[in-house]
């Protein structure tokens, strides 16, 4: 029998042990970028607690400015407090967003795994990313909302259709490099069924560059709701949203700037967040 | 070359210039013949046969005189003979003719059609006198005139193309770029000498209002009707602008009812809903200040017009919630209330929604796009409540009653009849235009009716208003918003 | 330390004095990549560097160059170039000379040039760099192309002119190599560093290289440091060597003196560890024990102490300075507290095999049916030619093999002759063209998934990068556990960990390794994991796919002892590929050499080597330098 | 080359097939016909009717959609429903000028994201390289309109140094037209610009790092050669693929700086055309923007084909 090899393994030290996503996560890119998203997302989930008016209310004083009348932030063009049309506007962007990217994510990757199955299955897929890609996507999202009526649906459609070619691709892509990677065939050779090969063992490897993919999309999100307000075909009223409090606000940019800076610091630390979030998982990823 | 000062025009002298009209929605060539949202160029490049006064007094244009016959079933005009078309042909009474039938067509979907089926039947004299006989004395015989624009009959298919409009007015019609908007210019054989002043009109569209907004700030646009309340805030402030109200508004807000649906059918609940909403609030919020609360859907301008109709309901939460609790109308389920996604739509509905809620109505918006909504409002299934514009009120009275959907006495959206109304209606509509207490009072048993049945509740009346360059004279709106510039010129 | 110059003839060209490079980790921790190196080139001088893997001749050479990575920096120590400290150069006059007083080849021909240019504009490029310091002449660009003509004629390539106008892929690892001398030598330094410049060719093709750059050396006169692990090459063309172990030099002196009686232990292990093409077939190969040192840590004494055979308590506390030894006049150093002591030249180097050869083959021919049996098998790629027109690459074209239980079957050939495609043939994990498999007699060509599923079980696979063919994303335990999942009955989990910790073992590695990732382990553990994943299913056959090409020479000693071993208890019959006839020989029973997707000669081992009949074989083994020339250590 | 396309050219065939049947469809499925829209809100049943008759809509659909597609492969767009004109003028002129502003913010995203990532790849500055980051993450982060509705606001209201909307065409003058379009060509390109930057930034890092640029270093090869004679060309490849996706961002983004800029183009036709339910304008202009959307990606694949030898004789 072989003398058992007992000596120490070259592990790389430090940040070899932990998970590459961990150690993303403590950078102080990420941490900046954790901290924003943090903030802002704490500040739509305790948006209750936090304002003391109720987001549709309408107290007749219209467009007041910020500290009058116990309006932190100032009234909007009905009287509505803009304080708490914004936390519960980012409440509503959340809700939206956190349902609809994962969504087209997992679409998407179930689509791009359903092309790995078979050549012709590959070939129906890849078209029908194209024809999603082709279609102009703010056109597509009049559409939507002509068939759906307005509400938080379309939205909701729009973001998810939008997500899943993004992610089917990205993945299809990924899995084409890795079935060839040794360990695939490694395995294939071992004796896994092609399921679990796929799920189990190729798709954790795809995955860095749909975690990155995961926080720009999240962003993109946010301006494909804002977009879709913008054009008045988003969420329904009166109900806020960070998208259409920022469309409202635009018409008193000049007379009365506090309406929409509350939304635009919003969606940009949001925005400015996830990107940090996205670039530190990026670098991590890629070492 | 700077873009910014070429298209702020340089120059003042009265004669000639060049003229930006800032529009929000694009000339549309398919309806030509319809009351549109957007119909400055018609008078532009077309004539009416009168033109309205400040008090409804019909002025001559095209037609020099008229004379009804006694029993009012016919009228005899006088046309013009000195008037050509851009392209040289004489205007003559077949022109009339022509124009009356084009609109009889239901594919034309002309508001006034109806009156102008009314008119039966044409009789000649010579080429400039014309007899219109008529089914009966119709009220709003000069609705029509002064709707009716006289187009080219040779060539109306390249019109309703929006290639070559051939009218007998004032300027031109160059070119029309969909999307840019339609050039115009000076029509040196204009019937009226010496007129026109400006060499050239440009509409230019600008379908966003932060886009008009700045054009007309930025210099580019001179002239715009489509700023809404909102948006007019930055530009009161500005010594080059003049913002001018019409008496005669364009449009009204309304909440309708469907009195098929529950709880509509109440006319209690109704009512309540016309004392629960803050006309005010309504104006000042939603309409930027330019408009008039008013229960009537009569502008000021109107014949119909009385102080005491306009307050006929006033904001009063607690007339609402008695006469809702009187009506036992359950107020446990939300209301449907449906309106058209644009802006200003929305912001009414949800003054709505948050007043009535105050007075105990819990309502439910439902936005459609406009496509949708219109599909819906004439198929009569809209729900059970809705916000929404209407026209029509500031012509002659019965034009609204016979005109204007929202109203019609044989069929509307909210499925109201009743005979008291459809008796008040003709009695406005079948007979001679007239003044007079007489027709005041038929006018008022109009309004009786509509203030009584609340299926119509009507919230404010929006402001015509004009956002004009300091330097523009002289341009004026008729009745229908057809633009007039035959007098304008740049200072 | 001072360094004893000799009675040198001439000044040093190049000086390299206490050289130390760190290199900041990504945790910010220091790794100390080079510590202390001193180093000597005259002109016209051939000088080799060897080590293991990681032993610093890479970071040594880009240093001289001052072309670290980003992390990495020159801590201590000169580099004189003609007196001109190259240390404490700026940019811009580092620039002129880099290139043109110094040359530098790198390893890995397919990826150093550049894909997108074609090899016209490279060379180009390289010489409008130095177009001003040098003659007028490479200013114009005619006459720098006609220059790049004749430096590709230089380094043997074909038809120069027209082929100045291919990108790089569109020639072979060889000819790429060959452009590479050439745009090294392009403006003609005094000195070319290769770092590595045959690992990546075969045999025969480095063959040539080497032969070139003696040439080219001997022409020229321009001064070599070659940088290498094969010390078959470095007995064929270097005057003197220095051996280097964990970031310093630890031996130093003429070639045939250094590998003809290695004075340090690691020098003497490191030669023990290199298969010789002379050994007959199943020769015991010896491998140093343990891993090299990590280098982020201080070194306390002797690096290589932890592995040497003969440290004793100074070892561990006190570095060894690199003296002269032996007081010969010749320059010989070494650092070690005990040079050449305890028995290092006496390390059993070679211990035969209890094995006898082809035992085992007369077993199964009593038994009737091969193990394994192929007969024509072919396997083509879709490919298109130029013109679009379809242009099959044939892989593997006609090959008959047989393969009894118990043996070993050695596959060599040059890259891309379709081994590694007959190997996944073998295993299905391609199917085949045409042909016919059988296993045990049945017919195995188009299996139902069922029988692919008894057919796993009983041939399968070691890959050749111990580095890829590792789910990165999954344990060591997991990896070698996902068989036995696919296999069936090791549903309970406490089993199958009791099975893999067993599968673990049996390979060399602790049963506590099951809870790490690949990333965590070196290349020689790493390709120990792959070796319990193939034998997790208890195969019959294991085909291994150049398992020990990716390896350095002493770690593949020891697995090639680990596969023999294993080979031995489990009596497993062997498919070996690898392109080192020398490798081959010592584990194969038989030999099968392939060329163009053929078997162009098969044989038993020791036959084939010492009387090949095919010319290709005679070639291959003609290209197989021996690390000692014949006469050693006179 | 010639091959390579025809390879590509049948599945682009089959994209624009299957286009053609979910434009039909979705309009099918937008409540609301052109007939009511087109009639107006007063509108009675009679005169839709008439409408609808006229517009040949009372047909089956299968009947329309064959003489639409019938219609077009004869090159004939037809009339248009709801603004009246023919399809083909309202279309043609909408195009032109959101091929302007869509190659105006190409031109503008490929200048600005060939900066961003050439300096933050390579500039030796680290506040240089800060700058570059923070434009960069200042261009993702504020939402397009709101730069859009920003940049008239300062420039073109505040200092009236750039008109705020509108567009006097290219042809008639080219001078003054490009004062038009830069703000909304920059508008539209700021974020694809970000994007483009940021990758080519990590493309020149990964070229960076690769050993060819190793090889040249060591030939004495400057720096400022380094950068573009040997990593840029292998950065690029990839870039310009993505820049083909960029180029399908920018035309479906065209719809709201089209809005916000006033700017005529076939973002606001879909969008005026979507509302008045204008089956053939929308119809074509979607499968117009589907065509170029395909042809831009085939052109993408020739250009990175033309910029990656080893791609070419595959
Ligand atoms: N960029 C780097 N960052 C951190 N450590 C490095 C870096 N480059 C090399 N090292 C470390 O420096 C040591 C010397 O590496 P070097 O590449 O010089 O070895 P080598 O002798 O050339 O090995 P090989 O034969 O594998 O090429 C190794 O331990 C390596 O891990
Ligand atoms: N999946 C594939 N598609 C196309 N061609 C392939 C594929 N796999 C291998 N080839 C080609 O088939 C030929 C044989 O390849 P193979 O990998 O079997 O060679 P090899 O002898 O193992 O070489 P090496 O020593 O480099 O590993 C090569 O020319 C290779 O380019
Ligand atoms: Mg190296
Ligand atoms: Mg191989």
């Amino acid at each position: 029998m072989t003398s058992t090899v007992s000596s120490a393994p070259a592990v790389r030290r430090g940040t070899a042990a932990r998970h590459p996503y961990l150690a993303a996560l403590t950078t102080t890119r990420a941490r900046i970028g954790l901290v924003l998203v943090g903030a802002v997302v704490l500040a739509g989930l305790l948006a209750p607690l936090l304002s003391s008016h109720a987001p549709t209310a309408q107290s007749g004083r219209a467009l007041v400015p910020p500290g009058t009348g116990g309006h932190l932030l100032g009234t909007d063009d009905l009287g509505r407090d803009l304080l708490s049309r914004l936390l519960y506007g980012i409440r509503t962007d959340l809700e939206v967003i956190a349902l609809a990217v994962p969504i087209g994510a997992l679409l998407g990757c179930a689509f791009a795994l359903l092309a790995a199955v078979h050549p012709v299955l590959d070939t129906v897929v890849q078209r029908a990313f194209d024809l999603v890609l082709a279609f102009p996507g703010l056109i597509l999202a009049l559409a939507v909302t002509a068939i759906l009526g307005p509400g938080r649906l379309p939205v909701i459609v729009v973001i998810t259709l939008a997500e899943i070619p993004v992610f089917g691709r990205q993945l299809r892509a990924g899995i084409l490099v890795q079935r060839e990677r040794d360990y695939a065939v490694a395995a294939r050779v071992g004796g896994t069924r092609r399921a679990r090969l796929l799920i189990r063992h190729i798709l954790p490897n795809c995955a860095d560059p749909l975690v990155v993919q995961l926080a720009v999309s999240l962003t993109v999100a946010v301006f494909l709701e804002g977009a879709m307000s913008f054009l008045g075909v988003g969420v329904r009223p009166p109900e806020p949203t960070l998208g259409n409090s920022l469309s409202q606000a635009l018409p008193y940019l000049s007379q009365a700037p506090y309406f929409a800076a509350g939304p635009l610091l919003i969606v940009t630390l949001l925005v400015l967040g996830l990107s940090l979030l996205s670039e530190a998982l990026n670098r991590e990823t890629r070492r | 070359r700077s873009a910014v000062s070429v298209a702020a025009g340089e120059g003042g002298a009265r004669r000639g210039g060049s003229l930006t009209v800032g529009i929000h929605v694009d000339f549309t060539p398919a309806l030509l013949f319809t009351q549109s949202d957007q119909a400055l160029q018609q008078r532009l490049i077309y004539n009416t046969l009168i033109r309205y006064d400040e008090k409804l007094r019909p002025q001559p244009e095209l037609a020099r005189s008229w004379q009804y016959a006694d029993d009012g079933r016919s009228i005899t005009l006088k046309l013009r003979d000195d008037v050509t078309f851009h392209d040289g042909r004489a205007f003559t009474a077949d022109d009339v003719i022509f124009a009356v039938e084009n609109l009889r067509k239901p594919e034309r979907s002309a508001q006034l059609a109806s009156t102008a089926r009314a008119v039966t039947g044409f009789q000649k004299r010579g080429e400039h006198e014309l007899v219109l006989k008529l089914a009966h004395p119709v009220a709003n015989l000069f609705d029509l005139f002064e709707f009716m624009i006289i187009t080219d009959r040779h060539t109306l298919d390249d019109a309703l193309k929006g290639r070559r409009l051939n009218g007998t007015g004032p300027f031109r019609f160059d070119r029309w770029r969909p999307g840019t908007g339609v050039r115009l210019s000076r029509n040196d054989r204009y019937w009226i000498p010496d007129r026109p002043y400006l060499d050239s009109v440009e509409l230019r569209v600008y379908s966003h209002p932060d886009a008009l907004l700045s054009a007309l700030r930025s210099g580019q646009a001179q002239l715009s009707y489509g700023v809404s309340g909102k948006h007019l805030a930055p530009l009161k402030a500005a010594p080059n602008f003049r913002i001018k109200r019409y008496d005669t508004g364009s449009g009204a807000a309304y909440v309708g009812a469907s009195v098929g649906t529950k709880p509509s059918d109440d006319k209690s609940f109704r009512q309540a809903v016309a004392w629960a909403v803050d006309r005010e609030r309504v104006v000042q919020q939603a309409l930027g200040g330019y408009g008039l609360p008013s229960a009537a859907p009569w502008p000021r301008s109107s014949p119909a017009h009385t102080e005491a109709d306009r307050i006929h309901y006033t904001h009063d939460p607690g007339k609402a919630r008695a006469l809702l609790k009187s009506s036992g109308v359950s107020t446990r389920t939300r209301v449907p209330l449906g309106h058209p996604s644009q802006p200003l739509h929305t912001a009414i509905a949800e003054i709505v929604q948050y007043d009535l809620e105050q007075a105990g109505i819990r309502t439910e918006l439902q936005p459609h796009d406009s496509a949708t909504f219109q599909k819906k409002l004439i198929s009569g299934t809209m729900p059970a409540l809705w916000v929404n514009l209407h026209g029509f009120a500031q012509v002659h009275p019965a034009t609204l009653a016979v005109s204007a959907y929202p109203f019609n006495e044989a069929k509307n959206t909210s499925g109201f009849r009743s005979k008291a109304y459809t008796d008040a209606v003709r009695a406005a509509w079948q007979q001679r235009d007239a003044d007079g207490p007489a027709a005041h009072a038929r006018y008022q048993r109009v309004s009786d009716q509509l203030l009584e049945e609340a299926f119509i509740i009507d919230l404010a009346i929006q402001d015509q208003v004009e956002v004009a360059a300091a330097r523009l004279r002289g341009a004026t709106l008729n009745k229908f918003s057809y633009l007039s510039l035959d007098h304008a010129y740049l200072a | 330390m001072t360094a004893t110059t000799p009675a040198s003839l001439e000044p040093a060209l190049l000086e390299v004095r206490g050289l130390g490079v760190d290199f900041t980790a990504p945790d910010g921790s220091p790794v100390h990549g080079v510590r202390g190196v001193d180093l000597t080139l005259r002109r016209g001088e051939t000088v080799a560097v060897v080590g293991e893997s990681g032993s610093g001749k890479s970071t040594t050479a880009l240093a001289l160059m001052r072309m670290l990575p980003g992390n990495g920096r020159i801590v201590s120590g000169s580099v004189r170039l003609d007196r001109t400290d190259l240390t404490t150069l700026g940019e811009d006059e580092l620039r002129t000379v880099r290139g043109a007083r110094i040359g530098m080849i790198f390893q890995d021909p397919m990826t150093s040039l550049n894909p997108v240019l074609t090899i016209g504009r490279q060379l180009d490029e390289v010489l409008r760099a130095h177009a001003r310091e040098h003659d007028a002449g490479h200013r114009d660009r005619r006459a720098r192309r006609r220059r790049a003509q004749e430096l590709l004629e230089l380094v043997g390539i074909p038809d120069p002119a027209r082929r100045l106008d291919d990108h790089p892929h569109q020639f072979s690892g060889g000819q790429r190599q060959r452009i590479l001398i050439a745009m090294a030598l392009a403006n003609e330094p005094d000195v070319l560093i290769a770092d590595e410049p045959t690992t990546a060719l075969d045999a025969t093709v480095q063959e040539q290289i080497l032969q070139l750059l003696a040439e080219l050396n001997e022409k020229t006169g321009t001064a070599l440091l070659l940088i290498t692990h094969n010390l078959g090459v470095v007995a064929r063309s270097c005057d003197r060597v220095l051996v280097m172990y964990g970031g310093t030099v630890v031996e130093d002196g003429a070639t045939a003196d250094v590998l003809g009686s290695p004075r340090h232990p690691y020098s003497a292990g490191l030669l023990a560890a290199v298969p010789r093409l002379s050994s007959p077939s199943g020769t015991r190969l010896y491998g140093i024990p343990g891993s090299p040192p990590d280098l982020s840590l201080p070194v306390v004494g002797c690096a290589f102490a932890a592995r040497c055979p003969s440290a004793d308590a100074e070892c561990g506390t006190v570095p060894p300075p690199l003296v002269a030894d032996g007081g010969a006049a010749d320059v010989r150093r070494v650092a070690c507290h005990h040079p050449g002591g305890s028995g290092v030249t006496e390390v059993p180097r070679r211990v035969p095999s209890e094995v006898p050869v082809g035992a085992a083959r007369t077993d199964t021919v009593d038994g009737g049916a091969p193990l394994l049996e192929a007969t024509g098998l072919r396997k083509e790629f879709g490919r298109r030619a130029r013109g679009g027109r379809r242009d099959p690459l044939v892989a593997v074209d006609g090959v008959d093999l047989r393969l009894d239980a118990g043996e070993t079957l050695g596959i060599v050939g040059e890259s891309g002759s379709g081994k590694s495609t007959l190997a996944r043939i073998l295993v299905h994990a391609h199917p085949a063209d045409a042909g016919v498999l059988k296993l045990r007699g049945s017919d195995v060509t188009r299996p139902s998934r069922a029988a692919l599923r008894a057919l796993r079980q009983e041939v399968q696979m070691v890959f050749q990068d111990p580095y890829a063919s590792l789910n990165p994303r999954m344990t060591a335990g997991r990896i070698i556990a996902e068989p036995l999942l696919a296999r069936g009955g090791f549903e309970d989990r406490a089993a199958r960990r009791r099975r893999v910790g067993e599968l673990l073992t049996q390979v060399g590695l602790d049963p506590s390794a099951a809870d790490r990732r690949p990333r965590a382990f070196s290349g020689g553990q790493r390709q120990r994991i792959g070796i319990a994943r193939a034998l997790a299913p208890e195969p019959s056959v294991l085909v291994c796919d150049e398992p020990v090409a990716a390896l350095d020479v002493s770690v593949q000693a020891q697995i090639i002892n680990l596969l023999t071993d294993l080979q031995r208890e489990l009596g497993l019959a062997l498919v070996f590929i690898a392109h080192d006839l020398a490798v081959v020989r010592q584990v194969s029973h038989r030999i099968a050499v392939m060329r163009h997707g053929r078997f162009v000669e098969t044989g038993r081992a020791d036959d084939l080597c010492d009387s090949p009949r095919e010319p290709y074989t005679r070639a291959l083994l003609a290209a197989a330098p021996e690390p000692v020339r014949v006469p050693a250590a006179a | 080359m010639g091959r390579y396309l025809l390879k590509r050219i049948p599945s682009a065939l089959v994209v624009l097939v299957i286009a053609s049947v979910v434009v039909f469809g979705i309009l099918r499925l937008v409540p609301g016909d052109a007939a009511t829209a087109l009639a107006g809100p007063d509108a009675s049943e009679e005169s839709v009717a008439a409408i609808r008759r006229q517009l040949g809509l009372d047909q089956a659909l299968a009947v329309q959609y064959v003489h639409w597609i019938g219609d077009l492969l004869r090159g004939d767009l037809g009339p248009s429903y709801a603004v009246g004109g023919e399809v083909a003028d309202l279309i043609g002129e909408g195009f032109g000028a959101t091929v302007e502003l869509t190659l105006g913010a190409l031109l503008l995203t490929i200048a600005i994201g060939l900066a961003l990532g050439v300096l933050g790849a390579t500039s030796r500055r680290r506040s240089v390289r800060g700058v570059v980051q923070a434009l960069t993450t200042g261009a993702l982060a504020v939402p397009p309109f709101v730069t859009g509705v920003l940049l008239v606001l300062v420039l073109a209201v505040g200092f009236a140094v750039l008109p705020s909307g509108g567009r006097v065409g290219l042809f008639e003058a080219p001078d003054l037209e490009l004062q038009y379009l830069l703000l909304p060509a920059l508008c539209l390109a700021l974020p694809s610009a970000a994007v483009v930057g940021r990758y080519l930034k990590d493309s020149l890092q990964q070229a960076f790092s690769e050993d060819y640029i190793r090889t040249a270093t060591a030939a004495g090869v400057s720096r400022r050669r380094l950068l573009w004679r040997h990593a840029l060309p292998n950065a690029l490849p990839p870039v310009v693929t993505l820049i083909g996706m960029q180029t399908g961002q920018l035309l479906g983004g065209a719809v709201l700086v089209e809005a916000i800029f006033a700017w005529p183009g076939l973002g606001q036709l879909a969008e005026t055309g979507l509302t008045a339910r204008d089956y053939p304008v929308v119809q074509d202009l979607l499968l117009l923007l589907v065509t170029v959307f395909v042809l831009v990606q085939l052109l993408t694949d020739v250009v990175h084909a033309w910029l990656d030898p080893r791609i070419r004789w595959e």
